[in-house]
């Protein structure tokens, strides 16, 4: 670990306006502002941390009260998808931290692409989850090209699609919707909807996560590509990130507990 | 950061046209700017607030909603309701049944007869038989007519009667105009109203009141620093908290949500089916979540990172210690009442069913979830007014602040020790051995509170008291949260909360916490700092008159409430049994008399912004940084970064900022004695 | 302290009639109005002490022009642990005396005798044994709440269940409270003290509604105490008239009560006015005003529009479905209005309502409508 | 800008006094290298592979030896490995281990509250009943003649319809399309048959495991689904 010295590194190219950059004025310093910055935004994340904690306490209440609601349920959900999702996440994660490395070491190139990968790994999250998740298990439609489609052949019903061919309709396989909105077919528990309840409140809320991080993450990279951040003001990007591994954590503890633990 | 140039005059100070000024607030990043705009908007809601209240306490002066009283007019027509036997005149027998026959007979005009009570008529009465039309019958051409051999009941009748009074109890549905409400459409206002009231109160008023308003003005100037550590998000902050309460209010101006304050699942889940205005005032409530939590961060960020050169943790005035525990509540609870929010706001539009026990959800969990956040959320509301109380007491007697550090961290041990109390909400709820857990914990809230009680009345020994309006404020609120924190006792105790929850006593129990806490020490605080904040004094005496009326008015209110519920009155109750009516018009009384005294002092601030006399920088004597600045501050609160060499409250040795020293003549012994101190 | 001299320092209290209407019902009620005392006086001794002190110094030491206050200490180590330490032994005391009286008025002692309640919006069932109905209602405001005739002297343990909401069963006088849930049971029991005479609570308006003689003759001359029962957890737009009245009658006299009030002892009519008063009057009116829902007067045999434009004859089996799947159809004005089904009343009780309803209609008469109906 | 920025950004003020906050210095600059956030990866990677790995274990333990492990090691074993997890991502990747031991803190009553709310709300649901055996002693049946009775069924149980109706509409689709109730049944378990294969594929079997038939159910009366007295003591108490 190195201590960096902010006057080591000139300027490379146009694109330094980091350079310029004059801290507010009621912080006694830059050093100040940045760590002033940091706690704050920790303190926000504790917020993010109890705002799911209300998921997490709805998980574990209805679990030991309705143990094989949750066990049917968690068998419904296919762990390929998630464990596949986790690596997305934490290999977004690992390029998050990578581009404030570089941002450290002003590699500003670099940067901006770990950005970019990381930014496209959220997309293919989001993606995922949507399309060969929440689509098929809401609708019953799944994505022509989903791996899982093969399981069902026999169910599939012909001509019935949607978006252009995109989707493929396979018969009792949708209405996996939380509480009055069920209507799958071959629920046994009574209490399998709410199980849904939780899959998708807690789900779509870190969905929203990823997404809001995202926005983030493309800000960031503009701001990057105007030059504003360097060795010595780097604040924005290191805060999407701590935003960024946030999002990665909460998966984290979702992931077991929706797909593995049953 | 734009918007910075050096101004040495008032942050009050006018800019331009009238357009440049509104702009130049609505964009502001100055946190005393910014704290001014919310104590205007929480005053704003506190009279919005104030009127729901009004509107509860009239309503209650009529024990019930609806008595509708009718008296014989004429002879009496109802339909019998069992097989009798009429003997008529010349001695034959007639059979009447149910459903097909109607009597008529006469009573003595003006007897009082009850609305859809069944009549007895007696044996030998003279009654004539009629079909159920109403038509004579006849038999043989000739009308049926005689005496019951036995007693005979009827239904209701239908003629003969008239509406001789219709006692009022029906203020609300007459107010808008509803003059035929039913029962229970009077009753739905009346909901509506409390509603209204307790919802504005607690998450427009009591939680943003001093952190907001008086915190966000003072919490940066007592530390020495220009500004708060986020500006823009402190301005953000404000913004949310306005479209929050746009959400209130537009569901409010919808006619209201019904749920009370608290939205109890399954109810809050069912009611008003086929409407938004559940949702909307949920959803405002998640919004100025947000504002709360961004509140409590940008300060707690402020106090560890900007205090003024030489300030320690320890050096810190007992506000900002009170502020930073509230802020450390705001952000862990807030976001679980996000959740439950959110989850709420589902359950109404998609029926999830998590809080829904027909959908096997738990509305329990519901209310642990609630009162996870919302119990807290009490300490958010109280502890800045602890804050105000200390630092005011402090200054209005000259004293050093009794045991200062047991106060600072008694506020970090109630914010601690608040996170574990909040199922004394539910006893009446919950599995008995959460109910004897939390009864158990709730107990050690008290300790730090009782704590701080006796540090503040320990303080006023050997000072010099002036009885200032914040002063007067200050005992008015020594009286007020004592009471409240000893209620407190019994609703804590597991046997006697069985007879007390939900009753009138927590109605008055909270509201001595709250308004007597809360209220009154954002009353002194404002005393205290209105000198800094406007540049104006306000009137002393009237200020006072009204300080008194409302003390007078708020136990009148109050007190008659702990009554009230040991005697067994159910709070939220639109109607009640007529012994609790004079305690409830005693009650009403006092309400008016509030009304009176906070009048007053809107008066009495009115009279001060536009014709004050010029405040000096350091009316009162204060040692706190905000006594070194300019009254009002400049835009910047200091001209150098001031460097803090004395305790905020080392009275005994310290000149006062801006005092002469003549004025102030320390004794040489307190000087010896701090050095002997010192050593 | 003993229970005898506890009772006895509280009936020498002044101030007791201050706080309590009466004495508590119920042996564990004594025992909290004596912990309630008890904090009463506690918390006056704090209270008097903290505030003369306060007054006191704030006359003593108040500011006098040109003085500087002396310095005195600002912190004392032995006084500060001393008024830490003093409270929270009181506290340790006092939770565990509230716990003591907390179990003795949850548990119920053995041989309680067990009685179904149910709470729904917005009324209050009881479900005596054998099948017993109160069948008397007395008026608050101008709501009918039914009286409920309880033993003195035995132990009663209610089995609680909510139909809808959540409510709270509460009973001042017993100093007992105990949410009504729709998803558990909960259950409060009591055992009140033979009836003194004393009045617990203001006459209530005796209700019109007569039993027959032989009920009648089980009650007659027998000593009897009332108390209020309210529901305090808020329901909705009538929780407020959602009370009962519960009258303890000596156990001789409840035994003969029981016998005597099988449901067989009340015609139709009566029975069906019985239920209204008790079940359905919170909703609706028997004399032609408009209420939570449609009022009953005149309905039975007339046309009744329907939110989905059609009509239909109110007969006895559009009542009847009413009463037992009341969203099937909704009357039209009262859309939104949630009925809860009343599917548990016996058959004799849905018959009696219509028989009742079928009494205070104008083409309730022979030639109704429905009669036409059913004969074709 | 009228106001002085300091000379330099790493000026630092003597009077100031936040080493108490800050260990004396700004911690903020640590740069971590490339080479230990790929070893981070690489380890977080291997423990959602063993996390994986674990939950097929504990059926291929029933499969292959009949072994049936306790509920709880799937459950510890997956959540110990996320909190390892969790604890590299906040200690490496989000610079906790560099960071003002002030974030480290604020994480830890973070997750403190965390236990608290989901422990204390857990004290309340899980012992709802747990009283009752001593609460109630023998109680004479009255009411309906029975001990207590929920005599209309449950309506609060009503989430049963939720599922039992979304299986009636199914097969009145299935009917529709195929012309009888007859080819509709089959065709019903057919599909069945089909979907709990497809979502089964993985590592599960259809029945439910351990960790499923560990616990009771409780916090919600039993009879409220039978229509019997929960309150009725198996063993007649004491008191």
């Amino acid at each position: 670990m190195t201590t960096l010295d902010p006057h080591s590194h000139p300027g490379k190219g146009a694109a330094t306006r980091w350079m310029q950059y004059v801290h507010g004025h009621h912080w006694r310093s830059q050093a100040e502002e940045f760590d002033g910055c940091k706690l704050g935004f920790w303190l926000f994340l504790t917020t993010e941390v109890l705002l799911f904690g209300g998921i997490f306490c709805a998980y574990a209440i209805f679990r030991t009260l309705y143990p094989q609601a949750w066990a049917e349920g968690s068998h419904a959900l296919n762990w390929k998808i998630g464990a596949f999702n986790t690596a997305v996440l934490l290999i977004s994660s690992y390029t998050m931290a990578a581009s404030i490395y570089a941002i450290q070491t002003n590699q500003q190139k670099r940067a901006q692409l770990n950005l970019i990968v990381t930014f496209l790994c959220g997309l293919l999250f989001v993606g995922i989850k949507f399309a060969l998740e929440y689509v098929p298990k809401w609708s019953g439609y799944f994505l022509v090209w989903d791996p899982a489609l093969h399981h069902h052949t026999a169910s599939i019903i012909e001509g019935k699609t949607a978006l252009f061919g995109l989707f493929q309709y396979v018969d009792g396989y949708g209405g996996k919707r939380p509480g009055a909105l069920f209507d799958h077919p071959f629920a046994v528990d009574p209490h399998v909807p709410l199980w849904w309840a939780v899959y998708y409140c807690g789900t779509a809320i870190h969905a929203a996560h990823v997404l809001i991080g995202m926005a983030l993450i493309a800000r960031v990279y503009f701001k990057s590509r105007n030059g504003d951040y360097g060795p010595t003001y780097y604040a924005g990007v290191e805060i999407t990130g701590l935003y960024w591994h946030l999002v990665d954590l909460i998966w984290i503890f979702l992931f077991p507990l929706l797909y593995l633990v049953h | 950061m734009s918007g910075h140039e050096h101004h040495h005059g008032s942050y009050l100070t006018s800019k331009g046209s009238l357009f440049t000024n509104i702009v130049d607030w609505a964009t502001t990043v100055d946190h005393k700017k910014i704290g001014v705009m919310y104590l205007f908007a929480i005053l704003f809601m506190f009279f919005l607030g104030g009127i729901a209240a009004i509107a509860v306490r009239l309503e209650l002066v009529h024990p019930v909603r609806e008595k509708v009283v009718l008296t014989v007019s004429g002879p009496l027509v109802a339909p019998v309701m069992n097989p009798s036997t009429l003997t008529t005149g010349d001695g034959r027998t007639f059979e009447l049944e149910p459903g097909k026959h109607m009597v008529r007979w006469t009573e003595k005009d003006g007897t009082e007869v009850r609305q859809g009570d069944t009549l007895t008529i007696p044996a030998g009465k003279k009654v004539e038989v009629l079909d159920m039309k109403g038509k004579p019958l006849a038999v043989d051409g000739k009308e049926v007519s005689g005496t019951f051999a036995a007693e005979t009941r009827t239904a209701p009748p239908t003629a003969g009667v008239k509406v001789t009074s219709v006692v009022s109890g029906q203020l609300l549905p007459k107010v808008f105009g509803k003059t035929d409400a039913s029962i229970a459409e009077g009753n739905n206002i009346y909901n509506r109203f409390f509603t209204m009231h307790g919802a504005i109160m607690v998450f427009m008023v009591i939680v943003p009141s001093i952190p907001a308003s008086l915190g966000n003005i003072f919490l940066p100037i007592m530390l020495g620093a220009k500004d708060v550590a986020f500006p823009r998000l402190n301005l953000l902050s404000w913004y949310i908290y306005v479209l929050g309460s746009i959400f209130a209010v537009v569901s409010l101006l919808a006619t209201g949500v019904d749920t009370g304050w608290t939205f109890y699942t399954p109810y809050s889940s069912t009611t008003d089916p086929h409407h938004w205005r559940v949702v909307f005032m949920v959803l405002a409530a998640f919004i100025l979540g947000f504002s709360s939590i961004l509140t409590g961060l940008n300060f707690i960020v402020t106090v560890h990172k900007l205090r003024a050169p030489g300030m320690g943790w320890f050096d810190m005035p007992l506000f900002v210690w009170a502020v930073y525990s509230s802020g450390v509540i705001q952000v862990l609870a807030t976001p679980v009442i996000g959740i439950t929010l959110l989850l709420l706001v589902f359950e109404r539009v998609f029926d999830i069913g998590i809080f829904d026990p027909a959908k096997g959800g738990d509305p329990v969990l519901y209310q642990h979830f609630f009162w996870f956040y919302s119990h807290p959320v009490v300490y958010v509301m109280i502890l800045p007014g602890m804050g105000i109380i200390s630092d005011v007491l402090a200054v209005h007697s000259q004293k050093k602040i009794f045991g200062y550090r047991a106060i600072a961290f008694s506020s970090l041990g109630i914010a601690g020790v608040s996170f574990i109390v909040w199922g004394h909400h539910m006893f009446s709820s919950m599995s008995e051995v959460a109910s004897t857990v939390f009864s158990a914990l709730t107990f050690l809230v008290a300790i730090p509170t009782a704590i701080k009680v006796f540090n503040w009345i320990s303080t006023l020994y050997k000072g010099s008291i002036a009885l200032t309006t914040p002063m007067v404020y200050v005992l008015i609120f020594l009286f007020l949260f004592s009471i409240g924190g000893l209620t407190g006792l019994p609703l804590g105790t597991l046997s006697t909360d069985l007879h007390l929850h939900d009753s009138y006593f927590v109605v008055a129990h909270f509201h001595y916490v709250m308004m007597g806490g809360t209220i009154m020490a954002l009353m002194a605080g404002l005393h205290h700092w209105w000198p800094k904040m406007f540049g104006k004094m306000y009137n002393e005496r009237w200020a006072t008159i009204a300080a008194l009326i409302v003390f007078v008015g708020f136990n009148v209110t109050f007190f008659t409430q702990f009554f009230l519920g040991t005697r067994g009155m159910p709070r939220r109750y639109a109607s009640y049994p007529d012994e609790f009516a004079i305690l409830h018009q005693v009650s009403t009384v006092g309400s008016l008399l509030l009304l009176v005294g906070f009048v007053i002092h809107a008066l009495v601030f009115a009279q001060s912004l536009m014709a004050g006399r010029k405040a000096p920088k350091n009316p009162w004597g204060g040692l706190t940084l905000e006594w070194l600045a300019d009254s009002p501050p400049s835009e910047h609160n200091f001209d150098h970064e001031p460097i803090v060499t004395h305790g905020p409250y080392d009275f005994d040795t310290t000149v006062p900022p801006h005092w002469d020293p003549k004025d102030y003549p320390i004794p040489a012994e307190n000087l010896a004695r701090a050095k002997a101190d010192a050593h | 302290m003993t229970m005898t001299t506890r009772l006895a320092t509280l009936a020498e209290d002044p101030t007791f009639k201050w706080w309590m209407r009466t004495p508590a019902a119920t042996e564990f009620g004594k025992d909290t109005d004596s912990m309630y005392m008890w904090l009463w006086w506690f918390c006056v001794a704090w209270f008097v002490l903290l505030m003369g002190l306060m007054c006191w110094w704030v006359v003593k030491y108040r500011r006098r022009p040109g003085k500087i206050a002396q310095a005195s200490t600002s912190h004392n180590t032995p006084l500060e642990i001393a008024w830490t330490i003093v409270p929270t032994l009181f506290l340790v005391y006092i939770f565990f005396r509230g716990f003591s009286g907390y179990l003795d008025t949850m548990v119920a002692p053995a041989g309680a005798i067990d009685m179904d309640l149910i709470g729904k919006k917005w009324s209050w069932e009881l479900k005596y044994p054998k099948g017993a109905v109160a069948s008397e209602t007395a008026v608050i405001g101008q709501q009918q709440v039914p009286v409920w005739y309880i033993p003195a002297g035995k132990a009663i343990r209610l089995k609680m269940v909510s139909n809808d909401v959540i409510h709270a069963f509460w009973v001042p006088d017993f100093r007992v409270k105990q949410d009504v849930m729709p998803n558990r049971y909960t259950s409060v029991w009591f055992k009140v003290a033979e009836p003194s005479g004393q009045k617990r609570m203001p006459e209530v308006a005796p209700g019109s509604f007569d039993a027959t003689s032989k009920v009648k003759v089980a009650l007659s001359g027998v000593p009897y105490e009332d108390h209020w029962v309210f529901c305090a957890e808020y329901c909705g737009d009538m929780h407020s008239e959602m009370a009962a009245i519960i009258r303890v009658i000596p156990e001789s006299a409840w035994n003969k009560w029981l016998e005597a009030a099988g449901e067989g002892s009340l015609t139709p009519e009566q029975l069906g006015e019985l239920m209204w008063k008790t079940q359905c009057a919170s909703c609706h009116t028997v004399n032609g005003d408009k209420n939570t829902g449609p009022t009953w007067k005149d309905l039975y045999g007339s046309e009744v529009a329907l939110s989905n434009g059609s009509t239909v004859l109110a007969c006895d089996d559009f009542i009847r479905e009413s009463i037992v799947n009341p969203q099937a159809t909704i009357v039209k004005g009262y859309e939104g209005v949630v009925m809860p089904s009343f599917a548990q009343l016996s058959n004799e009780r849905i018959n009696g309502i219509i028989a009742y309803m079928r009494s205070i209609s104008a083409k309730g008469g022979d030639d109704t409508p429905c009669n036409k109906s059913e004969k074709k | 800008m009228a106001h002085h920025a300091p000379a330099s950004n790493t000026d630092f003020n003597e009077l100031d006094p936040h080493g108490a906050g800050s260990h004396g210095q700004h911690a903020s600059h640590v740069i971590v290298s490339p080479l230990q956030l790929r070893a981070v990866l690489a380890i977080l990677l291997f423990f959602t592979f063993l996390t994986v790995g674990f939950a097929w274990a504990e059926q291929w333990a029933v499969d292959t030896f009949h072994i049936t492990l306790p509920w709880w090691v799937n459950v510890y074993g997956a959540m110990s490995i996320a909190v390892v997890k969790a604890l590299f991502v906040m200690a490496i990747f989000m610079q906790l281990k560099y960071d003002n031991p002030m974030n480290s803190i604020l994480m830890a009553f973070t997750f403190a509250a965390l236990a608290v709310f989901i422990t204390f709300t857990g004290i309340d649901l899980f012992n709802r009943d747990a009283v009752i055996a001593w609460k109630a002693g023998p109680v004479q049946p009255g009411g309906t003649g029975n001990l207590v009775s929920y005599p209309y069924g449950p309506p609060a149980a009503a989430d049963t319809n939720v599922v039992d109706a979304a299986k009636q509409r199914h097969l009145k689709k299935l009917e529709e399309r195929l012309g009888s109730p007859q080819a509709a049944m089959l065709e019903f378990e057919r599909q069945r048959a089909e979907n709990s294969h497809a979502a089964h594929d993985s590592h599960a079997d259809h029945t439910v495991n351990t960790a499923s038939r560990s616990r009771p159910r409780v916090g919600r009366t039993d009879a409220l689904d039978s229509g019997t007295s929960p309150a009725a003591p198996a063993a007649p108490g004491h008191h």
